[in-house]
């Protein structure tokens, strides 16, 4: 066990896996030399060379593109898109290409990239540098997606999706970067819990509080803060966004009769619906009150002074507790 | 055949089109070793990579273009009988197809467009395997290493980033085969293409850039993508670039030559542009007499390709009767092996659409799978109620 | 009244949108000579000219790029997508640039850009021709995404668009431009229905059927034939994606109590996720039964020789709604 | 001050780089006017575009660089004092944003990317506004209409395409005004500037490229991006391209004047490569010490654009106590003015957060909007509510 921060913890991850599979190779804009504008890649040049820790032109769809011809021979590359704002670029080789040639080629062709994306606001950043797009890949067939919230899983889980055979999306918090937590080195990441479920954190029978990504140390103060006022929360990590794995949240449900999601991105078509409508199909009966969704709003990501308005925070999710709950809360009054 | 089993041949270091400035003006030098009337003339540059090219390999390069023409009319009246849902005739362009398909090696890896059957057809392909997309049987016709051919991509110019990654690896593999990749004029347009020069430049790897500039892009006219040759496109990435007569398979052959050449020995990328013609529509969905002049066709039917290697077998006494009928007679069997293939080709199973998606249990599409599996159970007769079912 | 095919229909709304506003100018791959793959703009070059209706060269980022420098300039572009795969090298001009412009500069620069997108299936197409990438886009703020299922609203609506402030998606159902109807084309687009609106086609007392696009079609021919078997289906057309109309769907389900969505895209993240959510939010003490929806799978689509299996049917619609209903149904037996 | 209110000057048809074969391999050919010692040295294509620019144009050139040197100082002391979140320094590059900035007619339209605050000075940007992005108050500082310049574009490359189209428009509208982009070395690898140059050179539109190449993207030397000069990228688009001394007023002016000036003679698109260099770290969040070398930016500091524009004003004797005690004092005031237009700034409000996402209403959003003044309103003191609220 040893204390390191987020950004170290996929480092270390990062450098397990090119250590053990010399097929592995990193590509990015700055993550060479400089080790990533976040640092995340720091050293690994150095160690591996410039061969398998390779600074790319500033394209990113080429970045992904040239991804996928090195999958064609056989490699698996890690890319690192900068910020969650310019993967969008990169979307045509992801959708048309990473996702789709497993299935073109009747399995033929693998591609085992892992894509890794800081996501997320909160660091005070100008505009597209605190983007949460995970919807748009969720919605993508083909594709994994995973997120870590903690520096262990963040260590284990970029080892798992690397030598995942699919394609995978892994989103980082970068806002959790800095955090830091035990981790353990030495957990075999294939005997670990698998990176499409997901984990009960704090177990509890009033209501159940789903979360993933950088919302999940917010959804867990909020249920150490509901404690005192009596309720008892549970809170899921979500981890994989695509599939979710429905079967843990359905359970917690079917307990608690009551669903809270919280996510940054904006509510319209985001993975809280999609949780909504599933875990509503999967437990109608079961359920005493409508999901409620605590999300990002549906405007583009705002400048840093109103961020904290846009990005759901403890009270947020608290009120869409009581909601949940049918407690007074802000919306008490309208109908519907 | 593989001519290029008779030989690499050629010059091997220090070839032509060695550098950006050794081709950086070469626009308007469209390279050419015989003329259309089927005349061999001679090219100090380029002779030295075609000069193995025995009597018995030209005839062979003939009968490659003669087959390929054939399936590609075989193909069109299987749409037309409607056995097949699409196809994008590549006629007028075999020299270009041939001529670079048949200066491979069989480690060399091939990512084309849609295009591209003639490539296919040299790399050995199985001939229902060509058309099993095109009749809506699959979204892949083949396992792409079986050949070293990644499958038609329809997705303008991205297959161009593909090239140039599988280059990337080829190089850290210390290995000398090369990536070649086709695309049409249109595609150099794309951000895709051109960001594939930029990476395949920096990191000087051995991708070879070929472009079938076959004048149109459905209905737009190369004019429209550039005003300037679409060769000298790739010296502004410090490309050094060819243009070639796309309708000379010597010439085409000997400029893939010079490239993969110069990719083997680590000279990294070269760009060729291979000036030809889309005799045929865009696609058999397409109406060519909307937006173009039937005057344009008949000057380049001129100048087809085949006609120039018959006019030069001729010449050189090869065009016998012989050679004819047995080009003849390989071409009807190929025909017919094809048309056999597609029209006895199984239909694919209903369940078979969840197939590969994941290559490991996923539990959303599991569960999609074994609903959409009781419905159709459900009709009691699967078969039935498929055909009753969606796109209606 | 005049009968038309769809696409003539929208070839007329482009032509009036033409005529009235000389800000219009449509952009686009083979849509001047050609008139377009599918002929929609067959005729407009040749009549406005070649700077009004524009053939660009083969780049959709560019398209999208150049309409966004048009838009500053005063202009109303008007773009083509070729068909639905094509639009993803376009897809970040789309989501960084056209969405936000107008939220960037404080609704300084207006981006009254119209993308029409041919999308779905069932047309015997290969790959990357019958896309339904709908929800992509009502996920990112900012857009306005539309439908349209019948010749007369597709007439209105392209206008209702090409006039609007805001960019606006416009899904064309492909497999549906030669189908014929009644087009007025004396309707005035700024007095008919707002194309934010959804419309009730056929009222019902059983079940609330939503649909959209080309299934629309389908969708009426299934509340048909349940009528054979006694059930009343109230078909609604959604027409506008983001916003959704929820007001009109909810007043429905209120009645009902029963919700069936419909789309071609694949069920996980898709616009019936979004609905099935945001219904049961507003009215879960009216609902009977969970929401259900009939979709396409989580799969890539699939190769034309499946693809009815893909694209939900008449059947597959029926069924939906006996599960809606609590009737027997395919999945009777099953849990959840 | 606008040197070309003096007049445009110079040749105003068939002048220097009038076609791609001019500046196709220009490359090696950098445009200078002005020594680094401060020398005017003689150059007969260039010289007639900057003929009648008198000593009092001279100083005020100077005048501008230092004070938008002095706004980059006090911005990045700004940032360091917690008052700005970021900011991302030209400190090196006040030649090429001044000289071309200075060379543009107020109807241009500018797309630029987030570094030119030197060119946005030009244009007459408010000097609170230049850093209310920068602040976190807003996702642009001003209305691009009452400057003509669009606000900071982040996007790499995207600003590149609305030029284009902007030129477009202004083609079809008959005017003779020009759009300019600036984009920077590492932005010529993004597929959007090379589609951007596809359509200017395809349309003949007014559009100047300029590319400021300060030698780094973030940690990336430019090198990675392209082995050959920038300014040869555009040749292979076929658009005429220039490469001139970056951090040499003079020479940028001319060289931008002689691109506005075929821009509005219908001559189409021209591309300038700036060669200068990034004094400062990427942004005030980057440290360059870990991967560039000191010495590089010891040898640039040799060639610093400022000193140079005052050594030649020496060399004239225009290098006066006065000059030097009137652009001190003005630059004091700018940036007095600008830091007090920072710490004053007005925080915005919370719901303004939902304004201009659409020009008009929208049910979600005005519901999203309801709910959640609701939300604030239920902590009795919204502004209270706010500060506890998400991003902890
Ligand atoms: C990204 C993308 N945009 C548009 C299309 C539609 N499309 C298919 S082929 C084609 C023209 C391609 O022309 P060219 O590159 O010259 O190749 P050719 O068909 O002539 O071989 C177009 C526009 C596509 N397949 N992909
Ligand atoms: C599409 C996109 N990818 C990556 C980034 C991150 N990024 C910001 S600035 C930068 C380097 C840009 O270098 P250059 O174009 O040379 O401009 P300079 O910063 O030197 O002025 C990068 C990679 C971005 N903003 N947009
Ligand atoms: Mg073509
Ligand atoms: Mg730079």
């Amino acid at each position: 066990m040893t204390q390191m921060t987020f950004a170290r913890a996929i480092n270390a991850g990062l450098r397990k896996s090119l250590e053990n599979d010399p097929k592995v190779i990193l590509l990015g804009e700055d993550i060479g030399t400089l080790g990533g504008v976040f640092r995340v890649t720091d050293g690994l040049q150095k160690d591996f060379g410039k061969h398998r820790v390779v600074d790319t032109p500033l394209a990113e769809s080429a970045i992904m593109g040239t991804a996928v011809g090195l999958a064609y021979r056989g490699y698996r590359p890690v890319v690192e898109i900068q910020f969650d704002g310019f993967i969008y670029p990169a979307f045509d080789q992801i959708v048309s290409q990473v996702a789709k040639l497993h299935y073109r080629t009747q399995g033929a062709v693998k591609m085992p990239i892992t894509v890794r994306v800081p996501f997320g606001g909160g660091i005070g950043s100008p505009e597209h540098h605190s983007e949460s797009p995970e919807a748009y890949f969720t919605h993508t067939s083909g594709l994994r997606v995973v997120t870590v919230s903690n520096p262990q899983d963040a260590h284990t889980v970029i080892q798992q999706a690397i030598s995942c055979d699919d394609p995978v999306l892994y989103f980082e918090p970068k806002r959790r970067y800095h955090d830091k937590g035990e981790v353990d080195e030495s957990i075999d990441p294939g005997s670990a819990i698998p990176m499409d479920k997901a984990r009960v954190l704090t177990e509890g029978t009033d209501v159940t509080l789903v979360a993933y990504g950088p919302l999940v140390k917010t959804a867990r103060d909020a249920a150490t803060a509901a404690t005192d006022e009596g309720i008892s929360i549970e809170v899921i990590d979500l981890r994989s966004l695509a599939p979710v794995d429905y079967a843990t949240v359905e359970a917690s449900v079917r307990k608690t009769g009551r669903l809270v999601v919280t996510h940054e991105a904006g509510q319209s078509g985001g993975v809280g619906a999609e949780v909504a409508a599933s875990i509503t199909e999967r437990c109608f009966y079961h359920l005493e009150a409508a999901p409620v969704r605590v999300t990002g709003f549906d405007i583009p990501y705002p400048y840093s002074k109103l961020e904290m308005h846009h990005v759901p925070g403890l009270d947020r999710i608290l009120d869409g507790v009581d909601r949940a709950l049918g407690r007074p809360n802000s919306l008490s009054g309208l109908e519907g | 055949m593989s001519t290029d089993e008779a030989g690499q041949g050629g010059p091997s270091a220090g070839g032509p089109g060695n550098s950006a400035e050794d081709h950086g003006g070469s626009g308007g030098n469209l390279i050419q070793l015989v003329t259309p009337a089927g005349e061999r003339i001679s090219h100090p540059e380029f002779d030295p990579w075609v000069q193995e090219i025995t009597d018995e390999n030209l005839c062979s390069l003939y009968e490659d273009m003669m087959v390929v023409r054939r399936i590609d009319v075989e193909a069109t009246a299987l749409q037309r009988q409607g056995e097949l849902a699409l196809w994008p005739p590549l006629l007028g362009q075999e020299a270009s197809q041939i001529g670079s398909g048949r200066a491979l090696r069989d480690d060399d890896f091939v990512f084309s467009s849609y295009r591209e059957n003639g490539v296919a057809y040299c790399r050995g392909v199985g001939l229902t395997d060509i058309i099993r997309v095109w009749r809506g049987n699959a979204s892949a016709g083949w396992d792409p290493y079986t050949i070293n051919m990644a499958t038609p991509q329809i997705i303008i110019g991205a297959q161009t980033l593909h090239a140039t990654g599988y280059a990337m690896g080829i190089q850290n593999d210390g290995a000398d085969s090369v990536a070649i990749t086709y695309f049409g004029d249109g595609a150099t347009s794309e951000g895709d293409v051109n960001e594939a020069m930029v990476f395949a430049a920096s990191f000087q790897v051995p991708v070879v850039f070929f472009c079938q500039n076959n004048q149109w892009a459905i209905s737009e006219p190369v004019r429209l993508q550039s005003h300037i040759q679409l060769a000298d496109r790739a010296t502004g990435f410090g490309i050094p670039s060819m243009r070639v007569d796309g309708n000379d398979v010597l010439a085409v052959m000997a400029a893939t030559r010079v490239a993969l050449d110069r990719a083997r020995r680590g000279g990294g990328p070269t760009f060729i542009e291979a000036v030809t013609y889309r005799m045929g529509p865009h696609t058999t969905a397409d109406d060519p007499t909307r937006y173009r002049d039937p005057n344009e066709l008949e000057d380049w039917a001129a100048k087809d390709p085949i006609s120039r290697v018959a006019s030069l077998l001729e010449r050189k006494g090869l065009f016998t009767e012989e050679l004819q009928q047995h080009v003849h007679v390989k071409a009807d069997a190929v025909a017919r092996e094809m048309r056999l293939g597609c029209t006895t080709m199984p239909d694919p199973e209903p369940l078979d659409i969840f197939k590969h998606v994941y290559s490991s249990p996923n539990s959303w599409l599991d569960r999609q799978q074994d609903h959409y599996s009781r419905y159709l159970a459900s009709f009691g007769d699967p078969a039935g109620a498929a055909s009753e079912e969606g796109a209606r």
